[in-house]
């Protein structure tokens, strides 16, 4: 139970990064420690006590086994990740370029 | 048949950027070629779905354990929303992006987004449903920074920022749903979520649910995205994103979830609905001091959104019936509208309304088709809104909520006197400097608004049937609510 | 000795090794991804990590000819391509779109598990030049107050 | 039971860190840290497959972060004004917690997960699939399709990577 509460306190780190910072990469890395927390809250909802890794081996032919399906799910959510992060760098490099800064309030004014 | 509404624009997307390489013009027709295909594919998917659900399991395996394609009424409306709106903004866009470099690279990019979209409408499994979001959305992320100008890359970057937040907090509804009944394809989810009462980690995944589709969908809470997104972005991908992209990744996946997945209740209806008066009021009221023709719209986009979520929210068929038919008839107008500001921009360079005027001598069929739009939007009889609209006024009516009833012909008044203001400034005043040596747009562009305005027409004149024939067992389905799990496990 | 663009000479002698090094072990997860942990992706992104390992010590110009960025978009098509048509065959084979249609092979050994082994395949090219493609095309993107050897933008 | 506790505490430290410190350079190499705590952390729950992943996905992001910071020269962070946003964002994320707190509760305890479906991919993965790693097993044949999606995304992302970079926008 603690420690499900203490990955939603790592997600909401991560959301009040994202809301408070200005700074373009600091939005990036507010993103990124929620995508950690939300990867780690299933991972957590999949482990069993004392059992082993999700791997058939052919000497020990034990069947106590962690749930596989959250693992299955997350390798997805983190390419996911990987993804969102590469096309927000992009966007951020490019505006950079434009602006010559990272800082949101900056660019609204220039914007003008 | 069902994988192939994936297969199509998949195998599109990942074969344009090869063929691009060996001859300039391919990237087109493959990727009209393909939109066609889907549209001709889910006409005639009207006609299979009889009663009941046609269910399809990837890779054999049975739905508890694989992944399950679902299609039933509400998924064929939803479908033949996607591809009839894609194919028109796509023939719209082969004249529209001479001015933008790099074609090969948008049309990947389109034909992704209809793969999402697609997937998204016919999955049936929640995590599934999740995936094919994220395709949908990181590719009208970079559609909308198509431009590579500095005020769309900023737009870009809010909506991209929003709308993955927006997926955090989807997903983890999905985890905490996946701790409680520990399987993900939603037939499987609705019927363990039975014998669960409506504890509290369901309630607060319905909360986070809420919010994240409510992200999505642009409704008021959180809404900061949209006005900025939708000037910035090129005229055909912000008709699809307004047409298309907010109602099916946002409406479609909250009435699948809530309604069939974790079955309605009194108070996710009440929440429903007030969200949906508060979208509609304020969208309305935000949207007449605007001069920018495409963020005017963009505030008539959130309201109009506020209608569909307001009529869905009453529960009653009624309601939902003109929920979903207003779905339908609001991505019809709406998406002719932004191609008509799009063909605006095309001929005079400007969006301001207060540089614009007389268009209507100079350019002739786009203010033709965008007068039928700015009516039909406005709800005037014989055109398609008007029912729609009438249909959610008399279910509130008839559910008693009067005050709800009140707001909706109050924004409907407030709409028109904004687009009667839209069609004065742009089309009917004399002449300004800017506007003399303006000719019409090229051909796709002009038969892309013409398709639709007949469409609007057909839709408000041919209502009956169409009522009958989609939008009653669409509505069926929603309220069905538990028992599509009956359709799809027993299926 | 002229200095051309890239890192000291000493990081170019070692990665000349380790370059390779994590090649090997990138080819080992993909192909041993139906026995042993990793996979399609984890194979993937080690192998885009060893041509970026290599453009970061020698620098863009000896590193893109050996690969050329035309090759890069064209694997990455292919990968997609590849993984699109495993999934049609499963279509075509017995119509059932994904179905593993291939022999099982007997369990423990390589050629055990059907298509997975394949589908393993398709995604290690699909992932790793997507991400070097993704790499380059930032990497390369000049920034106007940059100091480092010119380039053209990608 | 104590390790689990004591990574994550790490991991919210580092977290913290990233987020407060000046340089943009040393917080991404914070968020580094975090991500490092998270491929111990899949470790430690028995999830391999995720380690090796995590840690390999992590170094990509890290160089691709870098590549956004290097050679920015920035004004150190003027003093913020904005007391109204900063409260209206604790307010919200002391509510989200508070109201997720009491959901937490009624999830199944942390060593004894609902293991419905998981057990049937345990008994039938290497029969029906002949993989011996369960994972590769789940990820492309039992759900396939979401890998199809999952490369699907990652190509999307090449594609909008392409789109965005490129020098020239519009045609004058």
């Amino acid at each position: 139970m603690s420690l499900y509460a203490l990955c939603f306190i790592l997600f909401s780190i991560g959301l009040y990064c994202l809301l408070v910072k200005r700074n373009l990469v600091k939005k990036i890395i507010g993103l990124g420690i929620a995508e950690y927390a939300v990867n780690l809250f299933f991972i957590l909802l999949g482990f069993k006590e004392n059992a082993e890794a999700p791997i058939l081996d052919k000497y020990t032919a034990s069947q106590n086994f962690v749930d596989p399906l959250p693992q299955a799910l997350i390798l997805t959510s983190i390419v996911i990740g990987l993804g969102v992060t590469a096309v927000m760098v992009a966007i951020s490099v490019r505006i950079y370029e434009k602006y010559r800064t990272f800082d949101i309030r900056e660019i609204r004014r220039l914007k003008g | 048949m069902i994988p192939l509404f994936v297969a199509i624009p998949l195998g599109a997307a990942f074969i344009i950027p090869l063929m691009s390489k060996v001859r300039e013009g391919s990237a087109r027709w493959i990727a009209t070629g393909s939109a066609l295909a889907l549209l001709c594919l889910s006409v005639s998917s009207l006609w299979w779905v009889q009663k009941g659900a046609l269910v399809y399991s990837v890779g054999g395996w049975k739905p508890p354990f694989g992944i399950c394609m679902v299609l039933d009424n509400l998924t064929v409306l939803v479908l033949l929303v996607i591809n009839l709106i894609g194919f028109l903004v796509l023939l719209y866009s082969l004249d529209y992006i001479k001015k933008y470099t790099a074609p090969s690279l948008y049309y990947t990019l389109f034909s992704l987004l209809l793969a999402g979209l697609n997937g998204l409408a016919v999955s049936g499994d929640l995590f599934n449903l999740f995936v094919f979001l994220e395709i949908a959305s990181i590719s009208s992320y970079a559609l909308i920074a198509f431009g590579t100008e500095a005020e769309e890359l900023e737009a870009s970057f809010k909506y991209l920022v929003l709308g993955n937040v927006a997926d955090l907090l989807i997903l983890f509804a999905i985890g905490v749903l996946f701790g409680r009944a520990s399987t993900l394809n939603m037939a499987d989810l609705a019927r363990s979520l039975q014998s669960i009462s409506l504890t509290d980690p369901v309630l607060y995944a319905t909360a986070l649910f809420i919010v994240g589709f409510g992200l999505k969908t642009a409704l008021v809470p959180f809404h900061a995205w949209l006005p900025d997104a939708h000037p910035a972005a090129p005229a055909p991908m912000s008709a699809m994103l307004s047409g298309v992209v907010i109602k099916v990744v946002g409406v479609y996946a909250l009435t699948r979830v809530v309604f069939n997945v974790i079955g309605i209740t009194p108070l996710i209806s009440s929440v429903l609905m007030v969200l949906g008066i508060i979208s509609m009021a304020a969208g309305v009221l935000l949207a007449i001091g605007q001069w920018d023709f495409k963020r005017l719209l963009a505030y008539h986009s959130i309201s109009q959104i506020g209608y569909v979520v307001f009529g869905i929210g009453l529960g009653t068929p009624l309601g939902v019936a003109g929920g979903l038919f207003h779905l339908f008839n609001h991505s019809l107008f709406k998406s002719l509208l932004f191609l008509n500001s799009g063909a605006v921009e095309h001929a005079t360079g400007t969006r301001d309304l207060r540089k614009l005027g007389g268009l209507c001598r100079t350019m002739p069929v786009t203010s033709a088709t965008s007068l039928i739009a700015s009516l039909s939007i406005a709800g005037v009889p014989p055109l398609c809104g008007f029912w729609s609209k009438l249909l959610i006024i008399m279910a509130a009516f008839q559910a008693g909520h009067t005050a709800g009833a009140v707001v909706c012909i109050l924004t409907a008044l407030v709409t028109l006197a904004s687009f009667l203001k839209v069609q004065k400034f742009a089309f009917l005043r004399a002449a300004e400097g800017l506007c003399e040596g303006v000719r019409e747009v090229p051909f796709f562009m002009l038969c892309a608004m013409v398709l639709l305005a007949l469409l609007c027409i057909a839709a408000g004149v041919f209502f009956p049937p169409f009522l009958e024939l989609v939008v009653k067992p669409a509505a069926q389905v929603v309220l069905e609510g538990r028992r599509y799990a009956g359709f799809v496990l027993g299926g | 000795m002229r200095q051309e663009s890239g890192m000291t000479l000493i990081v170019k002698r070692i990665t000349r090794i380790t370059v390779s090094l994590i090649f090997l072990f990138g080819i080992y997860i993909v192909l041993h991804g139906h026995l042993t942990p990793g996979g399609g992706f984890a194979g993937g992104v080690i192998i885009a990590l060893s041509f970026i390992h290599l453009v970061l010590a020698f620098g863009k110009k000896v590193a893109l000819k050996r690969i050329s960025e035309a090759t890069i978009s064209a694997f990455e098509s292919i990968g997609g391509v590849f993984f699109w048509s495993i999934a049609l065959g499963g279509l075509l084979f017995s119509g059932v779109y994904f179905l593993n249609f291939l022999p099982k092979g007997e369990a423990f050994s390589l050629f055990s598990a059907g298509t997975i082994v394949f589908c393993n395949i398709a995604i290690f090219l699909k992932v790793g030049a997507g991400l070097f493609a993704i790499f380059v095309a930032l990497a390369f993107l000049r920034m106007p107050d940059d100091p480092k050897e010119g380039g053209k933008a990608a | 039971m104590l390790e689990h506790h004591v990574i994550i505490l790490l991991m919210i430290a580092g977290a913290i860190v990233a987020m407060e410190l000046e340089d943009m350079l040393s917080s991404v190499i914070a968020l580094g840290a975090v991500g490092i705590g998270l491929t111990l952390e899949f470790l430690l729950l028995r999830a391999p497959d995720l380690a090796i992943t995590q840690l390999v996905v992590e170094i990509l992001s890290l160089i691709i972060l870098i590549r956004a910071t290097v050679g920015v020269k920035l004004p150190p962070e003027k003093v913020k004004g904005r007391i109204g946003y900063f409260l209206f964002a604790v307010v919200f994320v002391v509510a989200f917690l508070v109201f997720s707190y009491r959901a937490l509760g009624a999830l199944p305890a942390f060593g004894a997960p609902v293991m419905k479906m998981g057990s049937l991919y345990v008994k039938e993965a290497l029969a029906r699939t002949g993989a011996a790693n369960i994972v590769s097993a789940i990820i492309l044949d039992f759900r396939g399709y979401d890998t199809l999606g999952e490369a699907t995304i990652l190509f999307t992302s090449v594609i909008g990577v392409l789109a965005i970079v490129r020098k020239v926008g519009r045609k004058q």
